[in-house]
């Protein structure tokens, strides 16, 4: 984006708008925050959590502390490390029930009645079989992802114009080039979609398995975002539960945003319009 | 159809209502950054009861025209009339959407939620003045009569695009408007089902005389339903050349190869595809 | 011709069904089906309780969970003959009940609104969108602090979950109506009201009952996550107390019945939606025959 | 225009086929569904698509041309009947038989020079030969400026002109094309008859095109079938003997071309007639659902 162009977002109406909403938002949250130490009447639920400036003062205290940045690199780690096993695994599932019918009439119904589970009621199953918790909590996260990067793949595999296929066949591709050269590049953008939702969904699994497992047995500091969250409830530093929601925000957009662009760069065909 | 039909047209054009004056309209996208001129000092005058074909190749600007007589957007400049009553011009640019008006879409607008009978009665529902038993009883005639007799209950999905078309045409007249706009309406029919699909819109055209305004890229279908043609140059919009189409109504397929319809093709092509090929190069140097 | 065509999509129901389901049955599917199923018990059975292997054998096996499912004097208090396994079942229901309605009574509403007006959008979605990214189980200790008693904060994440997914996609719902459709509206006479009505509210329908599925999803998803951190009863709370009781076969009771109710819940709202939008079934019914 | 090369570009590689292939299409009948729901589609039909000639096939839409198609291509095997191609019957799909369907079937994924040295590039044929071949094609086309760009960077037109040389480089003894200028607006329509007629008398290789624009027919066509509604047969076969090269205003202006017409024009308004007046759900729509279903 070049200069004039971001000068013009800021400049316009929409962005002042969405100003002003959060800004609102802010002041709200403020004041019913501090509503009691000012006035002595606690605001229901407002007056519970701490102000947003309580809330960046102990953000402050906290960019210089290294267990902080730690629990950031955990909970990316294990994200990374679910996502990336999910996606070696859940592509090549997904598009072999696409062009096998007789492994998808097997598999798929199978598939079907695991996925209404939802992930987390693995946790204590998973951390029953594997040995060490980290691994459990991988396991988890790495089913949380599985489900959502398959289904989409069979999605996309399955929605192909059948033209495509056709007409590669009467130009005398064979099997195997078809699949490379047609199949594959054609189900792209849903595994890219499929990625982005399933990122999302590993966020969510991780910052919970965190906190239910109880940090991945190291305990304290190396815990990750999630048990860092659990951790200041435990302890009553009610603002650095807030910081931890806020860093893990930060840290899920990011982690999808970033595989947006990446997918953006591998289907360069879809943004030619 | 009987030849006196034909006299009852012409005799009865002057007294039709619905007739259209634009008055040296202009339209300027974007008037403070890119200022594409869609529109060009524009002026076109439509006798009442008159089939209206204005021609010309694809994003010329025809449909801005159109949009501006519907109400859908505003023009720059200029003024518009309906029967002598200002729609819009200086003081107010943008015209109000009215039942006067009603636009028969190019891709179809039947809601698919609504079944064709639920779609046919929408606007005199919506205007609320009839009581409903009346407005169904019209709505069941009207449709009998355009030969929809047994689709009432179906969904526009569940029927033929063929079909769908000609509800969507009945919708429109049940509020008995002044003036039929359409938007290239048979775009995406192939040109057997189109050619079935003219003699229909005639054949409810004699029976409901009002004015059509109708936007078209084939210059086949406006010479087979227009009394007359307006060829417009492509960008800006702006009316180059206008053929009177004098082969007498009620018209059927086999006009398309009479010599009086080759000649007029004749006449018409070599403008039509002077200003088609100015559209394609642009496109092509676009692509 | 036509009378052959006027059979083909005019017998539907009952005859049709029928037909599908020999169909389906003289077709290899449900064998195959069959032999996936089979094959994954027999492999939980032959891992866990015959060959033992590493890992596996502290696992419950299969015959021990389908003992104790059936059992009507459980060695770990839970089957099908227990009151409190209902009593569970019921208290999770409920939680997702209260959870779904609520969202949906405010999510569909506030994305109607989010898509029909630009003005309400600019500065309404941003705000939406700040929040979005927070997942949701993060709200765990905060609902925890805001909302008194162990019954609120649950639902309280529960709905939040289904709240977004709701109304996101009633605003794609609304954002996806082609312009076509609202045009014709105002050409026909229909003033601002009315073609809300009759066009904004049809027209999403698809796309609300999509957000309605998902979100039917993500409760479930947020329910067992908040029950097993700060729940009392339910089923993720059967689960984790399961584990930390060392009652293993429970565990997989309790996640057979999640699976379940998972999948009933969502069949309903399936149902539901099919049920409103009579005009696509009957769109599809004829792709399908 | 600028980059239409009709003239100027001289044909140094070798289009033509080494075969002249006909297919004979013997009373064949296909059936969709089964049980109660059981629809006839195509009954009966003979005819033969004669080698060397560029044979047209007409008539109202969805009464099965596309249907036969997928036999012809090898995709479907018919219910009963046969098709033979020299004598052989048909068992599947082959690159001797090159379809070229109605919606574009351009790889979106792939640059318009990828995409017309797909067939090739599948057999692993990929020497010199060739991409002078592929360079030759681009230019007749009218398309060297867009041979690094995606399809959908294209207009409707260049699309299917890139469609046309993605087939022509495969040299199919038999070429066979769906509606491929359906959707087009006439002015680019238009063109495209000249581009495609242009090719075709280049090679003269036998060709099998499917239209409902009577127009389209008799300017392309050598031999013209007619064919009925729904159960599909063919029903008329006319030989158009206007002498080729063709020019558009010619045909417009000839008076064999108008009588033709008239001709073809009353068969067809006839099966026009009855597939469209046909209770709540014409039989267009069967077909329309069930393709529909099966992607």
């Amino acid at each position: 984006m070049n200069i004039t162009k971001l000068k013009d977002k800021i400049l316009s109406r929409a962005f002042f708008r969405g100003v002003i909403a959060i800004s609102i938002f802010l002041i709200i949250w403020e004041v019913g925050a501090r509503f009691e130490s000012w006035y002595g009447y606690r605001v229901p639920w407002i007056g519970l959590i701490p102000a947003p400036t309580a809330v960046f003062e102990s953000w402050g205290g906290l960019i210089g502390d290294p267990s902080y940045w730690m629990s950031w690199q955990m909970s990316f780690m294990r994200v990374l490390g679910g996502f990336f096993a999910a996606m070696i695994l859940g592509i090549p599932f997904g598009l072999f029930m696409a062009v096998n019918r007789t492994f998808h009439d097997t598999a798929f119904p199978t598939f079907e009645i695991l996925r209404p589970i939802p992930p987390l009621a693995w946790v204590p199953a998973s951390i029953i079989f594997w040995p060490t918790a980290e691994l459990s909590i991988a396991f988890v996260t790495f089913l949380g992802a599985f489900y959502t990067i398959v289904i989409n793949v069979l999605g996309g595999a399955k929605s192909i114009n059948k033209q495509y296929l056709q007409a590669a066949q009467s130009m005398g591709a064979s099997q195997w080039d078809i699949f490379r050269r047609v199949v594959l590049p054609a189900t792209l953008p849903s595994i890219v979609v499929g990625s982005a939702v399933g990122m999302g969904i590993t966020w969510e699994v991780v910052v919970a398995a965190e906190m239910i497992s109880g940090g991945g047995g190291s305990g304290g500091a190396g815990g990750g975002l999630g048990f860092f969250i659990w951790n200041s409830y435990v302890g009553g530093s009610y603002e650095q539960i807030v910081v931890g929601m806020i860093s893990i925000g930060i840290a899920g957009y990011f982690s999808s945003e970033m595989l947006r662009n990446l997918g953006g760069f591998l289907t360069p065909w879809l943004k030619t319009r | 159809m009987s030849a006196t039909m034909n006299a009852d047209t012409n005799s009865q054009k002057s007294v039709i209502k619905g007739a259209i004056r634009i008055e040296d309209v202009v339209k300027v996208y974007d008037p403070d950054g890119a200022a594409v001129m869609a529109v060009d000092h524009c002026s076109i005058d439509i006798p009442g009861g008159e089939i209206c074909m204005i021609v010309g190749p694809s994003g010329c600007g025809k449909t801005t025209l159109l949009n501006a007589i519907a109400g859908f957007h505003g023009i720059t400049s200029g003024e518009i009339y309906l029967d002598n009553e200002l729609l819009c011009g200086p003081g107010k640019m943008q015209a109000e959407p009215g039942s006067d008006r009603i636009v028969v879409f190019q891709n179809g607008a039947l809601f698919p939620w609504k079944s064709n009978l639920e779609n046919v009665v929408f606007g005199p529902m919506m205007e609320g003045k009839l009581s409903k038993e009346v407005i169904y009883d019209k709505a069941i005639k009207m449709m009998a009569d355009a030969g929809l007799g047994g689709t009432e209950h179906s969904f526009p999905g569940e029927v033929s695009s063929g079909l769908r078309r000609r509800v969507e045409i009945v919708r429109a007249l049940m509020l008995e408007p002044k003036v039929l706009l359409f938007d290239e309406p048979y775009r995406a029919l192939d040109s057997l089902t189109k050619s079935v699909m003219h003699e229909a819109l005639l054949d409810i055209y004699y029976k409901n005389k009002v004015t059509i305004f109708f936007i078209t890229h084939d210059l086949e279908e406006a010479i087979f339903l227009g009394h007359r043609l307006i060829i417009m140059s492509s960008r800006p919009c702006k009316p180059k050349k206008i053929v009177e189409v004098d082969i007498p109504h009620p018209r059927d397929y086999s006009v398309l190869t009479s010599p009086r319809f080759r000649e007029l093709m004749e006449e018409a092509k070599g403008v039509v595809n002077e200003e088609a090929k100015k559209a394609f190069e642009a496109g092509e140097k676009e692509g | 011709m036509n009378n052959a065509s006027l059979q083909a999509s005019e017998m539907t129901g009952m005859a049709l069904t029928m037909y599908r389901i020999s169909t389906w049955f003289k077709s290899p599917k449900p064998y195959l089906m069959l032999f996936g199923v089979g094959f994954l018990l027999t492999i939980w059975y032959l891992f866990v309780e015959v060959w033992q292997l590493p890992r596996f054998e502290d696992m419950p096996g299969l015959t021990e969970v389908v003992t104790e499912y059936f059992s009507p004097d459980p060695i770990y208090g839970l089957s099908v003959y227990t009151p409190e396994y209902y009593q569970h079942i019921g208290i999770s229901l409920r939680r997702i009940a209260y959870a779904f309605f609520l969202a949906t009574v405010l999510g569909v509403p506030l994305g109607l609104f989010l898509g029909w007006s630009k003005k309400f959008h600019e500065f309404i979605f941003p705000l939406f969108e700040v929040l979005r990214p927070i997942p949701i189980l993060a709200w765990v200790p905060l609902a925890i602090i805001m909302f008194s008693g162990s019954e609120t904060p649950v639902i309280f994440l529960t709905f939040l979950a289904s709240f977004f997914a709701t109304t996101l996609n009633t605003m794609l719902g609304v954002q996806s109506i082609d312009e076509s459709y609202t045009r014709a509206a105002r050409c026909l006479g229909a003033n601002g009201w009315q073609t809300f009505r009759h066009v904004i509210v049809p027209g999403a329908m698809p796309y609300i009952f999509t957000g309605l599925q998902i979100s039917i999803g993500v409760a479930w998803f947020s329910l067992v996550a908040g029950e097993m951190v700060s729940g009392q009863f339910g089923l993720g709370y059967v689960i984790n107390t399961a584990y930390t009781m060392v009652t293993y076969p429970t565990i997989v009771i309790g996640m057979i019945t999640l699976g379940v109710t998972g999948f009933i819940t969502s069949t309903m709202v399936r149902m539901a939606g099919d049920f409103m939008m009579q005009w696509r079934v009957r769109e599809l019914a004829l792709g399908d025959n | 225009m600028s980059t239409m090369n009709l003239e100027t570009a001289k044909p140094k590689v070798e289009l033509r086929s080494q075969n002249s292939s006909e297919i004979v299409v013997n009373n064949v009948s296909k059936v969709y569904g089964g049980g109660p729901f059981a629809k006839e589609v195509i009954k009966d039909c003979s005819f033969t698509i004669e080698s060397n000639k560029l044979t047209v096939m007409i008539g109202p839409s969805g009464c099965g041309k596309s249907t036969l198609i997928q036999l012809i291509a090898g995709f479907e095997t018919p219910t009963s009947g046969e098709i033979t191609m020299n004598g052989k019957p048909i068992t599947g799909p082959g690159k001797d038989r090159l379809v070229l369907f109605q919606e574009s079937a351009l790889f979106p994924w792939m640059t318009t020079y990828d995409n017309i040295m797909y067939g090739p590039r599948a057999r692993g044929e990929t020497g010199k030969e060739v991409t002078e071949l592929a360079d030759f094609l681009l230019t007749k086309v009218g398309l060297e400026a867009f041979r690094d760009k995606y399809p959908a960077q294209l207009s409707g037109g260049m699309q299917r002109r890139a469609e046309l040389a993605r087939a022509m480089i495969n040299k199919p003894e038999i070429m066979i094309l769906d509606e491929p200028f359906r959707g087009l607006d006439n002015m680019s329509k238009e063109l495209m008859w000249e581009y495609y007629a242009n090719l075709y008398e280049e090679d003269r290789n036998t060709n099998f095109f499917i239209t409902t624009d009577i127009d389209e027919a008799i300017f392309l066509a050598d031999r013209l079938i007619i064919m009925t509604n729904l159960p599909t047969q063919a029903r008329h076969v006319i030989e158009i003997d206007i002498p080729r090269p063709r020019k558009i205003e010619d045909i417009f202006a000839n008076q064999r071309a108008n009588d033709i017409k008239k001709e073809v024009m009353t068969l067809l308004h006839e099966e026009a007639m009855k597939s469209f007046s046909g209770g709540s759900k014409a039989a267009a729509d069967f077909l329309e659902a069930y393709s529909k279903r099966a992607e």
